[in-house]
């Protein structure tokens, strides 16, 4: 029997959001607003907010049940594998963006001859491996990795704090609100709208009854940690900020400490690839479990391969270049998270209310 | 073989011919006939096998008190014996070291255990030593290990379970187990997996293991060799079972965890505060043992930046003119320091070791000298020998051995990339190891906190007074709570 | 228990393939022999080219124990200058590659060497060097009043490759003066923000060609330099933040007669607030110093009460040091104490050369903790010396 | 008797254990099929630099760039590098 703690869920669900958080978040933030930028880095609560709420409807609706199952359950099976076809697209095309930003991120920072493509091949492959494995082994590997993040970042949040100087951020709240708002918008709905993937996971969850406890718990540590680095980010790099496509690596790479540390930048990349390959994993894991609901197979075994095949092509064809995916996420995906991950789901559990006070009354009525 | 041919013959003599014919050509098989007053028949053992001395004594006395008539009836002085019905069973006890005694007109013969095996005395422990504790070592023979397994663990509640393995030489072998400790499942699966062995022959207990082994091609050790008892006594306590053949020195412990390997009996026997740093010393050394060549090829033709800068310049400087990429180098390298530490392992003692050292000196210096090998390059594989050298089990320094060099290919094609890949998958495959149920990263991954105080730290005994969580033990307290309570509270003995 | 699988030829040959492409070599490959490690970049400006000069290391240098006497065409030095020109940066690059038998890797370097002519096409070449990510954000950017290029073939011939000598000398003055740190990021930072001036560390050819600290050279974001020699240097680093180690003499005057003492700083700190209204506020320099007598020429007997007396007349000296630092400042137009961004800070935008209109007051105080032997040596009161 | 190639491949399917990963019934069989020919046809399509006026990501852009305006506060305020 798979069964995933709750303490791995909410590790999980850390990484899942900060893997890409950490490496294009700031950069997103920072364009709208450097001197508001701390406060909008907790927009990321608002979308685990959101998912908390969808998701405390789901697990009293559907114990037990996946999205997409609980979609079949509710919209018959036509329909239902209609709007699992939906999500599948969501899947993919968040996996897809993923993947571009992060071959883009090696290739500009480590491995700039090689190409993008055999970089997100790479990260595929080894997503799937982790992916084929199994959730549980996706969840234990989050485990083990959490002793040495807890060890690495610290310092490199205290050697980067050397450099921290308070002016970018005075005077304190001096930007327009809408400017921090407009900041926060990323945040929210294009990474805080990620912890949904936890609802295609609930079937392997240990206690899926305190799964919204458990998405703002996640979502409270992430906020928090996402803006400290923000903060750390505009505090050490000032106004270069606003320019540079990722700060934060700008950030890890201004780090000298006498003769000795010089450059840890790659270090920092190899962190941010530990952290995106188990992104990758665990959306293919929630990808993997739509589509074995779609085509109602008992395996999953099978499932991996042809998600990470796609997953990789679309990756290198939806996105030409990295403009491509930043236009995306700052144009696109909040509307199209916020109906696919809260409006559609939402929908879906009003029906499921509707269905059920239709199918109680008269039972309550003969009861009585 | 026929049925027929299976019963014994009335006549002993005969029954002598029929055993010889079966082990013919046998020069070492021995038939002395015996008479009393009323029976007569012979003895046939095998020479070497059986206490001569022994024998002749309870043949003696056979004579003196009349001759077998019934089992009861015989005084067997010191002589354990068993009825075999059977000519194959006679001939099974024959080449098992007893004296099979038949006696003329009874349809089953007697089996007298009189055994003289070859077999070396018990000795320090070679393969695991250590500075302080018990020093002694399993041997070759079941009856000894048992013995020195009850010798340390004097409690009514040790079980010990005999199977019998192997089809063409029967072979005697044990699980162990504390009863009311072990998770009963654990035994089941352990029952069941012993049935499921098919081997001709047992040579050691490492067969058992790969029959027995969850992963089927894994090259991590998921199950736990020993040869101490002392460290068997401790695992069975931790309700866990171990298995011991006849025959070999080993024995065998399951289930087993990734962070138990890094852990040795030294740790148990010395004060507590130093076994943190040796174990975080190990840990460290397993990952260098496996990363270090493949760091240093990824440092040099990756990722020159991480180096500091006085660092590049020496290292670039120590590898101007090595006619081979830095890659082949290491795998060259590697190679040869490989076959080094395997002559020397192979080679008599004596010599072994000077050919391990002056290999490494002589060939190593020669090699950097002739321009071939970088220094550096002889430091850093020299320090992954060194390195692994530190693991306590055998099992992890092997598996070591093998991973480096995938990683020293990995990171020959992508850099520190490739090798944060490859150990990333890696890690997802020891994730989804397990050893007889428990999963083989715990307690670190799942993630058990109480565990945690025997994995990097060895806490103070009186702060263990659970057992491990992660075997799921039965009894989950050492010992029972009311008399542990004030322990329990932190408080200790005060004068 | 195994199943064993018989084999087709096409599974043999996928499994032969796996094995051997596991010792093929990926495309960054780039082994460390060949590559030249550049420590230093020196640019110069020459008749409308960019000059660069790359300060490359010679693994088999003399600085090099490992190699020993292995020396290779280019003699013992431990590092040797290429150099080039071109119409722009990127071609200057791409020249000076021509000239190199492998490739060049500027992940090491350490500091890029401006002369001061080469700043007044400042901002292409900052936009290169800032969008190359090749290069350290951590290195320092330092300026020459001569040729970089001179500078650099000047001192080749020491252990250590000459811009980590230079890299090594701007490391220990702004252990002392805190503003010569003028790394990448600092300066960058410091030409984004409103006052648009970045101070940077001026270093020169000594009289042996070995390099040395010249002073500061404040540059302006539209590429403007002015030099401040050493002898001001102090006055200004006052201005631009935190100071350690530093010694000043202040002229005492005692009962009409000029006495020197000297003061030894442990530590001193400067801040900017601004007060007042939003229309004309007030810029505090608020100045913080903690301090021991190392020279005591006074008559007086040391005791608190002529300390008091020696830090009101530190004060008054400081002060005036500051107020000169400051008409200079806006003598050549250059806001580099940041008054601009101090009133951004504060949440008000100035215009264009507003800042030299804003009202400076000046919050010293001086804070001398002991002096003891300043004055038990013997010869205390018989030493000479004046002030500078 | 195994040769030692078929140690070799056995050892490979057990690391690897891809005779698990084939689909077993046809409604598996079709969503392989779908996803993997998708996948190729992709990326032939983007070796082939097949990239349509009208492609995935426009109509995407289509759909939600006005929601998205919206929810950034009203107005079309996306900068742009």
């Amino acid at each position: 029997m798979v069964q995933v703690s709750r303490y791995q869920l909410i590790l999980m669900l850390i990484w899942t959001v900060l893997g890409t958080g950490i490496v294009t978040m700031p950069g997103t933030i920072a364009q709208f607003t450097l001197r508001d930028a701390w406060v909008a880095a907790f927009g990321l609560l608002l979308g685990a907010v959101m998912c908390s709420l969808v998701s405390l409807a789901h697990v009293r609706l559907f114990p037990g049940r996946s999205l997409t199952q609980a979609a079949i359950d509710v919209l018959g099976p036509v329909l239902g594998r209609m709007f699992g076809i939906w999500y599948l697209a969501y899947g993919f095309i968040t996996m897809a963006t993923i993947g571009r930003e992060m071959s883009a991120f090696i290739g500009i920072s480590v491995l700039p001859n090689t190409p993008d493509f055999l970089l997100s091949a790479i990260a595929f492959a080894v997503s799937m491996y982790l992916a084929y494995l199994g959730i549980e082994v996706v969840a234990r590997v989050n485990e083990f990795i959490v002793p040495l993040a807890a060890v690495v970042s610290p310092v490199l949040f205290l050697l980067a704090a050397r450099l921290f100087d308070a002016s970018p951020f005075q005077p304190l709240l001096g930007d327009p609100a809408g400017a921090a708002w407009h900041a926060a918008v990323v945040p929210a709905f294009a990474y805080g709208l990620e912890f949904s993937i936890a609802l295609q996971w609930v079937p392997a969850l240990r206690s899926p009854r305190t799964l919204p406890w458990d998405i703002l718990i996640a979502g409270a540590i992430s906020a928090f940690v996402l803006s400290a680095l923000v903060t750390l980010t505009v505090g050490v790099l000032g106004d270069p900020a606003r320019y540079l496509n990722y700060p934060v690596l700008e950030l890890v790479r201004a780090i000298r400490q006498g003769k000795f540390v010089e450059r840890l930048d790659t270090l920092y990349v190899m962190g941010v690839a530990i952290t995106l390959v188990l992104k990758l994993a665990a959306l293919q894991l929630a990808v993997g479990e739509a589509v074995k609901d779609v085509s109602r197979s008992p395996e999953r075994t099978w499932i991996p391969i042809p998600v990470a095949l796609l997953g990789w092509s679309l990756s290198n064809y939806l996105f030409r270049n990295v403009f491509d995916v930043t236009n995306f996420i700052l144009r696109d995906v909040p509307g199209y998270f916020l109906l696919t991950v809260v409006l559609l789901p939402g929908a879906l559990y009003a029906l499921r209310t509707a269905q059920m006070v239709r199918t109680k009354r008269p039972r309550r009525l003969q009861n009585t | 073989m026929s049925l027929e041919q299976d019963i014994l013959a009335r006549r002993a003599a005969e029954v002598a011919k029929q055993i010889a014919k079966r082990l013919e050509p046998c020069p070492d098989l021995r038939v002395q006939p015996w008479s009393t007053q009323r029976d007569t028949g012979v003895a046939v053992w095998l020479e070497g096998l059986v206490d001569a001395d022994k024998l002749q004594e309870a043949l003696l006395a056979l004579r003196d008190s009349g001759g077998p008539r019934g089992r009861r009836e015989i005084p067997r002085p010191g002589v354990a014996t068993e009825e075999v019905g059977t000519l194959s069973a006679a001939v099974r006890a024959v080449l098992d070291g007893c004296a099979v005694i038949v006696r003329d007109g009874a349809s089953s013969a007697e089996a007298w255990r009189l055994d003289r095996v070859p077999a070396r005395s018990v000795d320090r422990s070679e393969n695991e030593p250590t500075l302080h504790g018990p020093q002694e070592a399993f041997i070759e023979s079941l009856s000894v290990n048992l013995a020195m397994v009850r010798k340390r663990l004097k409690s009514p509640r040790l079980k010990i379970e005999t199977f019998t393995i192997g089809e063409t030489s029967p072979c005697q072998m044990a699980i162990l187990y504390e009863e009311g400790v072990v998770k009963s499942d654990l035994l089941r699966e352990v029952r069941r997996r012993i049935a499921q062995i098919r081997v001709d022959y047992v040579a050691d207990i490492n067969e058992v293991r790969e029959f027995i082994n969850d992963p089927r091609f894994s090259v991590f050790p998921t199950t736990e060799e020993t040869e101490r008892p002392d460290r068997v006594v401790a695992g069975l306590m931790e309700g866990r079972v171990a298995m011991i053949t006849d025959g070999s020195p080993t024995c065998l412990m399951v289930p087993v965890t990734f962070a138990m390997n890094l852990s040795s009996p030294e740790d148990y026997y010395m004060h507590y505060s130093l076994a943190l740093p040796l174990r975080l010393l190990r840990h460290l050394m397993f990952w260098s043992s496996v990363l270090l060549p493949a760091l240093y090829v990824a440092l040099l033709t990756y990722n020159q930046d991480l180096l500091p800068t006085p660092l590049l310049v020496s290292v670039a400087a120590q590898h101007s003119g090595i006619p081979f990429p830095t890659v082949i180098e290491a795998l060259g390298m590697m190679v040869a320091f490989e076959a080094l530490r395997e002559a020397g392992t192979r080679l008599p003692r004596a010599v072994g070791q000077s050919v391990s050292i002056v290999g490494t000196l002589v060939i190593g210096d020669a090699a950097v000298r002739a321009g071939l090998v970088s220094p550096g390059m002889v430091i850093i594989v020299s320090a992954t020998g060194v390195a692994s050298f530190t693991l306590p089990a055998l099992g992890l320094v092997q598996a070591a051995r093998l991973l480096q060099f995938p990683f020293v290919m990995a990171a020959g094609l992508f850099g520190l990339y490739g090798i944060l890949m490859l150990g990333i998958a890696l890690l997802g495959r020891m994730a989804s190891l397990r050893s007889f149920g428990v999963p083989y990263l715990a307690p670190v991954a799942p993630n058990i906190t109480r565990d945690m105080k025997d994995v990097i730290i060895r806490a103070p005994w009186w702060m263990m007074q659970g057992r491990p969580r992660q075997f799921e033990p039965v009894e989950r307290d050492r010992v029972p709570r009311h008399t542990a309570g004030k322990w329990r509270r932190g408080r200790r003995w005060r004068p | 228990m195994t199943k064993w699988v018989t084999v087709s030829k096409r599974q043999r040959a996928i499994t032969a393939a796996l094995l051997c492409a596991a010792l093929a070599t990926g495309c960054d490959y780039n082994d460390i022999d060949h590559l030249y490690i550049a420590t230093g970049m020196g640019v110069d400006r020459q008749e409308g080219h960019v000059a660069l000069s790359m300060d490359l290391v010679q693994p088999g240098g003399a600085g090099n124990p490992a190699t020993g006497g292995s020396a290779s065409t280019q003699g013992n030095a431990p590092d040797w200058i290429v150099s080039a020109a071109a119409p722009t940066f990127e071609d200057a690059m791409g020249a000076l590659q021509a000239k190199l038998s492998h490739s060049l890797y500027l992940q090491h370097n350490a500091i890029v060497l401006f002369s001061k002519g080469a700043l007044r096409d400042f901002t292409m070449i900052a936009d290169a060097l800032e969008r190359n990510r090749q290069l350290r954000r951590s290195q320092l950017w330092v300026v020459t009043p001569t040729s970089a290029e001179e500078v650099l073939r000047g001192a080749t011939g020491q252990s250590e490759p000459v811009s980590l000598v230079i890299r090594d000398l701007v490391d220990e003055a702004s252990r002392r003066e805190a503003c010569l740190a003028s790394d990448e990021l600092h300066v960058v930072k410091a030409l984004l923000r409103p006052s648009g001036v970045a101070p940077l560390a001026v270093v020169g050819e000594g009289p042996d060609g070995s390099p040395e600290i010249e002073g500061l050279a404040y540059l302006r974001r539209d590429g403007r330099v002015d030099v401040v020699d050493r002898a001001r240097l102090l006055d200004n680093a006052w201005w631009l933040g935190r100071t350690f180690d530093v010694r000043q003499t202040v002229a005492w005057s005692e009962g009409g007669r000029q006495a020197f003492v000297g003061v030894h700083w442990l530590r001193t700190s400067t801040r900017l607030a601004v007060d007042g209204p939003r229309v004309h506020p007030t810029v505090r320099v608020v100045w913080r110093g903690t301090g021991e007598v190392e020279r005591w020429q006074a008559n007086e007997k040391m005791s608190a009460e002529s300390f008091a007396g020696l830090e009101e007349s530190i004060c008054k000296d400081v002060k005036h040091r500051l107020a000169e630092a400051l008409d200079h400042a806006r003598a050549v137009d250059m806001d580099a104490f940041g008054l601009a961004n101090a009133c951004a800070e504060h949440g008000m935008n100035l215009s264009e050369g507003d800042w030299k209109r804003i009202r400076v007051v000046y919050d010293i105080e001086a804070h001398i903790v002991h002096g003891q032997l300043a004055s038990t040596t013997p010869f205390a009161n018989d030493a000479k010396g004046g002030g500078d | 008797m195994t040769s030692v190639w078929a140690v070799l491949w056995a050892v490979l399917a057990a690391l690897v254990d891809f005779r698990r990963w084939v689909p077993g019934s046809w409604r598996e069989w079709l969503a392989w099929f779908l996803l993997t020919s998708l996948a190729i046809g992709v990326a032939i399509a983007a070796d082939l630099h097949w990239w349509p006026k009208l492609g995935p990501l426009h109509l995407l852009d289509l759909a939600f760039s006005g929601p998205s305006a919206w929810l950034y506060g009203g107005q079309g305020v996306l900068q742009e590098e």
